[in-house]
């Protein structure tokens, strides 16, 4: 069994004075066990609410409507308070997009990462913890007495590396990482995304990392899968679906990116995402896909094997 | 050449709507509001002789002829509530709406012209505010003996300007670096101009909230002021009522008549005020959930 | 070229943010003696790339006369801004206008959009009656791939942010500006949106003229829409010059590690080397020689001790230390 | 540490100028009413009745402030006079200092007021934390809206219904007065038991209701810093609820908690001051009140600026304190 998380018909919506915001619609994902799994979509498609739902983080107005997450056979949607405090972090850790305030700004760095190892492991010696996680820093290419300062006194490429380093603190088997780079000035972008990728090679620990850049899911990921207006239109190897992507959403997502080099006219994508308190029927995208037929209008795709380890639900391919 | 129609500023509509819809507000607006009808109404339909000393025979307990009893000077206490919820009134009304208006365009000129006016203005409110007013205005009616309720008002409102100043000021500061100004700058509009079109709006919610806690302060500060012995004795105001019954020890006479009605209106209006302005600062950020 | 026929050019701008009060001042340099120019004679897009805090809006802001520098001078074919009477201004903004990053605070959430429109028009009173002016609105609309009823008379939270930076492009063409500040249009906008908008940028340069100070923090959007590149890094010009020259073999050092580090979307051509982030990053006001000491794999004793100097090669400008 | 002692000297600064503004002000006010202002003090001591000694005494005020010389000398003498604590002679008993007066008065404020404001202020922000951790009970809604009724009734008002209640109807409490008259002052056991006995009604007004602004101030702030994304993160770690209440929560809360006191120590000041006037406290409010009503400017003078001296020292404190409770504080300066 290589699979290592399964989200089966994942459902979150969000409560508005105009009804439900359907976030995430019915979600079929897998992340299998040592892989880089690319979750990519534009804002507002409900990717971040899938990473949070599956850490059980949703918060009000945001809630749970249906569906599983499977993590080495227990339901974490299901599992008990205390159940789910152990899992976290000691098997699943997360990096969040806002390292802005993502640590605690009156606390130095070391406690916090000691209190994730209390909370695991029980007390520590407070000397040799600290020893421990200055070795943490250098993996992460900091200076030892970073552990030793405040929040406030790193600027925001430390400030990420702190939380990659407490992301590795218990050795996790997964890492979900949300925009981990977005607020990041280029190359401090490129040094994090090669810092996860050397994670992944040396420690093996599978990585599901969440962001709008395809450029950075074509740098690092091994599968990718692309969300739209709360659901999955496709799934795939990376390099299969950069050179040969199938659902017209992704053809055109790739081909809006501008490359370095080339001045070829840029084509983007008409018109605007759909209002997820009440989505057009059918396919989601059918209002801006340039090959819409009369069934796109009715019936929603579902998410069909194309081939092995591919996956699209639109009906071009449906037939 | 102004033949564009600019429509109406709506804006004021919407938030007028907000407000009747804040729970919270409409309670405290409605009960306010009652009491201050109620007691016009009183006032008109009550002689006004009832409240000179010697009026009525004194120390008498609540009966039908004399609803509320009447006190040891022999005044119908009453027709005394009636006037001094007015009279408390409008030196609410009068220090609140000059305090709101001098301390907001104080913080709209410091705020937006900013640099060396809005150093010293800042020293200045930070002095003020951490500096009890109440020592000042003891200091300046003992001087001055004050005397009217329309005196006591004004001197009330010299020192009712820092708080809504420091409050318009932050808001004009964090606005003016809003990108819309720069827009409005580039569309040629000046100085005054963004301040009154662009700005003034979003802060009219603010300021009456800020009039709203200053005629609240307003009323508290004339009711402490009178117990000190410094409010305007020769009219009749809550903190008057409750001034001369302690200094004839009403409590200890049992006359428990005469302290009780200040002290249940005091109570009354300081807490719909309060919840007036909960409701407003909710509509302002609904973020800020104070219940 | 001399300087009058210069469209916009800066000398020497510096701008220093202090705070605090007498003995407890702390002073950053956000912009350090920064100089670059946009010719006059013909519509060209000049971008100013950098990361965030680098200065590059700071630029943008005194460029528009909402900061006053600490010291330089920014001329308006010649003229230098700062000395412009108010009336002066006002002409200034009717030929430089600009466009902004934010599309959900750069809108007045109480008015409906229309009121930029409008306020714009009855403020340079570019039309004489409501009649014209609505025409004129109905063809800026037009010419930004807009229809009227699709946007007058909505608020903007009713509108996408797409929508919203083409109605501030609309705006602009009211007043056939010469110069538009674009101070990050696209980088709030999906990949999918973005693509119109640099588009819109590159029709509105042909067809009507217009000249364009784009600033970004993204390499591959400057490369799709302009002729010229200045890269400044903490306030300073690195490098400065026709874009495809210096993507194709930039000089300085922290050209080469942008360029190299923006990434590719195409699996087959990733990153084939490393790099390495500093321990701990210096802030800014303790360097005196070169802003990118800290980081760079180059560097020389001198290019601590001293500031590198202005140094021309062919048709590009660079300042550091490497070319004597 | 450069940024904390920059902090502190802004601090100072502040302090010192907020001193002398309020001097300035108490220097000016009097010479803005029309005439010299010991003029005034002679008709209105006259129509009080007073005769003995008040023209020599006029004399020696004229004197002492140099009210001949011109405005900007007398000035500068009013604030010399200040620096040395010089604060003139009270003109009703003549010739004890004013500075005496104050000094004999300031203990009991002082001591009633510390002790009942931090009291209010820990216990306020305990309750108010568990109250905002636990918002959505019914424990907490009912907590926050009966707090909010008692908020609004200030000190002095709460004071006449504990004396009604206490006092007259129980004849639990003293309602007024420092101590027993029979008592000899000095700190004997039974004179301490005695002076609790009777601050106890002052300190219990001042108690509940400031005790309700910090519950709710502080209930409001824990609602707000749960949604923050550090303690979602916390959560994310897996670490145990409590402590993510105490040392994500509530820790971050302390220093806002921190800066509503220094705020509004200016109205715990005011009210209190009333309020010991209803209770004849023998504090600078019961001070004030015997200055006014015989007349004593130079008393009402004295006691004024004392405690605005009182009331900004207290601020110095607090705000002294935010370098401890928050390290952004040293970093950042002012």
């Amino acid at each position: 069994m290589d699979t290592l998380l399964d989200i089966k018909d994942l459902q979150v919506f969000y409560k508005t004075e105009l009804g439900p915001l359907r976030a995430v619609d019915g979600v079929n994902l897998n992340v299998k066990r040592k892989e880089i799994l690319g979750l990519a979509g534009e804002s507002a498609c409900g990717k971040t609410t899938l990473v949070q739902a599956v850490l059980k983080l949703i918060k009000p107005p945001g809630y749970i409507v249906g569906g599983e997450v499977l993590f080495n056979g227990i339901n974490l949607l299901k599992a008990s308070e205390n159940k789910l405090r152990q899992i976290r972090w000691k098997e699943i850790s997360y990096i969040p997009q806002s390292s802005m305030n993502a640590l605690n700004p009156v606390m130095k760095i070391a406690n916090q990462i000691i209190d994730v190892i209390e909370a695991h492991e029980g007390k520590v010696r407070k000397r040799e913890a600290l020893h421990y996680i200055e070795e943490l820093l250098v993996k992460v290419g900091l200076s030892r007495e970073v552990a030793k300062m405040y929040p406030h006194e790193l600027s925001g490429g430390m400030r990420q590396r702190v939380v990659i380093a407490m992301a590795l603190a218990l050795n996790p088997k997964l890492i979900i990482a949300d925009e981990p780079t977005t607020a990041l000035d280029v190359v401090t972008q490129r040094g994090i995304i090669q810092m996860l990728k050397d994670i992944n090679k040396d420690f093996g620990t599978t990585l599901l990392l969440v962001t709008h850049d395809m450029a950075i899911h074509a740098e690092i990921t091994d599968r990718i899968a692309i969300m739209y207006a709360g659901k999955i239109l496709e799934i795939g190897l990376t390099n299969k679906v950069f050179s040969e992507p199938l659902h017209p959403y992704t053809r055109l997502l790739i081909s809006s990116i501008p490359r370095l080099g080339s001045k070829q006219r840029l084509v983007g994508i008409s018109g605007f995402p759909p209002d997820l308190r009440d989505p057009p029927p059918g396919c989601r995208f059918h209002p801006r896909c340039p090959f819409v037929m009369d069934i796109c209008r009715k019936i929603e795709p579902s998410l069909l094997k194309f081939d092995l380890e591919r996956f699209v639900a639109c009906h071009l391919y449906s037939r | 050449m102004s033949f564009i129609t600019i429509k109406k500023l709506k804006f004021i509509e919407p938030s007028i709507k907000k407000a009747f819809k804040n729970r919270i507000f409409l309670t405290g607006f409605s009960l306010y509001m009652i009491l201050v009808i109620a007691c016009i109404i009183g006032s008109m339909i009550t002689p006004r002789s009832l409240t000179i000393v010697g009026a009525v025979e004194p120390m008498l307990p609540p009966s039908n002829k004399h609803p509320l009893g009447t006190d040891i000077l022999g005044r119908d206490i009453l027709a005394q509530l009636y006037i001094s919820t007015i009279n408390s009134s409008k030196i609410g009304l009068i220090a609140a709406l000059i305090g709101t208006f001098v301390g907001s365009f104080i913080g709209f000129v410091s705020g937006y012209y900013g640099k060396s006016l809005d150093f010293s203005l800042r020293i200045l409110i930070d002095v003020f505010l951490s500096v009890p007013s109440l020592l000042f205005l003891v200091l300046i009616s003992a001087l001055v003996r004050v005397v009217t309720i329309e005196m006591m008002a004004l001197l009330i409102a010299a020192f009712s300007w820092p708080w809504p100043a420091r409050q318009v000021r932050a808001q004009v500061l964090s606005l003016k670096e809003r990108e819309f100004v720069y827009l409005a700058k580039l569309s040629g509009e000046g100085g005054p101009e963004i301040i009154i079109r662009e700005l003034m709006p979003h802060l009219i919610p603010w300021m009456i909230a800020n009039f709203v806690n200053a005629y609240l302060v307003a009323i508290l500060t004339e009711a402490g002021l009178s117990i000190l012995g410094l409010g305007p004795q020769m009219d009749i105001t809550l903190g008057i009522m409750l001034w001369w019954a302690l200094s004839h020890a009403a409590i200890f006479r049992g006359l428990w008549w005469w302290w009780t009605p200040p002290i249940i209106l005091l109570i009354y209006s300081f807490f719909t005020l309060y919840l007036i302005q909960i409701g407003l600062t909710e509509i302002i950020n609904p973020r800020a959930k104070v219940m | 070229m001399s300087t009058s026929t210069n469209l916009l050019e800066l000398r020497e701008v510096t701008k220093i943010f202090s705070s605090g009060f007498l003995i407890s001042r702390k002073r950053i340099i956000a912009v350090d003696e920064v100089s670059f120019a946009l010719p006059g004679d013909k519509p060209i897009v000049f971008t100013l790339a950098g990361e965030s805090g680098s200065g590059k809006t700071t630029i943008a802001r005194i460029v528009l006369g909402f900061l006053h520098p600490d010291k330089g001078e920014v001329l308006y074919f010649g003229r230098n801004i700062f000395s412009f009477k108010k009336s002066e201004l006002k002409n200034y903004y009717r030929e430089v206008q600009a466009v902004f990053q934010d599309p959900y605070s750069v809108y007045n959430p109480i008015y409906t959009v229309d009121h930029v429109l409008y306020t714009t028009i009855k403020k340079y009173n570019i039309a004489q009656d409501d009649y014209e002016a609505r025409e004129l609105i109905d063809k800026a609309l037009t010419s930004v791939g807009l229809r009227a009823d699709e946007v007058l008379g909505k608020y903007p939270y009713q509108l996408s942010g797409g929508q919203r930076q083409r109605l501030l492009f609309a705006r602009c063409l009211l007043l056939r500006p010469k110069l538009i500040v674009a101070d990050e249009p696209v980088s709030m906008l999906d990949a999918s949106l973005r693509a119109g908008i640099l588009n819109l940028i590159l029709d509105l340069k042909d067809k009507y003229g217009i000249s364009f100070l784009y600033i970004t923090h993204d390499l591959s959007t400057a490369n799709y829409i302009s002729d010229y590149l200045a890269i400044i890094y903490r306030g300073s010009i690195v490098e400065m010059g026709p874009i495809d020259k210096i993507l194709q073999d930039p000089l300085h050092p922290y050209t080469k590690l942008l360029i190299d580090s923006i990434p590719k979307p195409d699996p087959n051509k990733r990153w084939r080397t490393k790099v390495a982030l500093p321990p701990r990053e210096f802030v800014a006001e303790e360097i005196i020689g070169c802003k990118f000491y800290d980081r760079c794999p180059y560097r020389m004793d001198i290019c601590y001790r001293k500031k590198p100097s202005i140094k021309q090669i062919d048709s590009r400008i660079v300042y550091c230390h490497l070319y004597k | 540490m450069g940024s904390t002692l920059r902090y502190i000297v802004g601090r100072l600064a502040l302090y010192v100028l907020t001193i002398y503004v309020s001097a300035t002000l108490i220097f000016i006010i009097p010479r803005l009413v029309p005439g010299d202002p010991l003029t005034i003090y002679y008709d209105q001591l006259r129509e009080a009745g007073a005769i003995r000694g008040t023209a020599e005494m006029i004399d020696e005020y004229r004197k002492m402030f140099g009210l001949d010389k011109d405005i900007l000398t007398q000035y500068f003498s009013f604030l010399y006079q200040l620096i040395r604590g010089e604060l003139g002679y009270s003109i009703t008993q003549f010739p004890t200092k004013v500075s005496d007066l104050i000094m004999r008065a300031l203990p009991w404020s002082i001591g009633l007021l510390s002790v009942t404001t931090i009291i209010s202020w820990l216990l306020g922000t305990l309750i108010g934390a568990i109250a905002g951790w636990f918002r959505e009970s019914k424990a907490s809604q009912i907590l926050a809206t009966s707090a909010l009724f008692l908020s609004t009734i200030p000190y002095y008002i709460l004071a006449i219904i504990l004396i009604f209640v206490f006092a007259y109807t129980l004849r639990l409490f003293p309602a007024s007065g420092g101590h027993s008259p029979g008592i000899t002052p000095g700190l004997s056991f039974t004179f301490i038991q005695n002076v609790l006995w009777h601050s106890f009604l002052p300190a219990l007004s001042i108690l509940l209701s400031s005790l309700t602004w910090w519950l709710l101030s502080m209930r409001a702030m824990i609602s707000t810093i749960k949604g923050e994304d550090f303690v979602i993160m916390a959560e994310a770690k897996g670490l145990q609820r409590s402590k993510i209440m105490w040392s994500y929560a509530i820790r971050n809360a302390i220093l806002p908690q921190a800066t509503g006191l220094a705020l509004s120590m200016s109205r715990i000041f005011a009210g209190a001051l009333i309020t010991e006037v209803i209770f004849g406290y023998p504090g600078l409010g019961t001070l004030i009140v015997t200055a006014i009503r015989s007349v004593d400017y130079f008393l009402i003078q004295g006691t004024v600026l004392l405690s605005i001296v009182a009331v900004a020292t207290a601020n110095l404190f607090i705000e002294l304190l935010y370098p401890l409770i928050d390290p952004r504080i040293r970093y950042r300066g002012s």
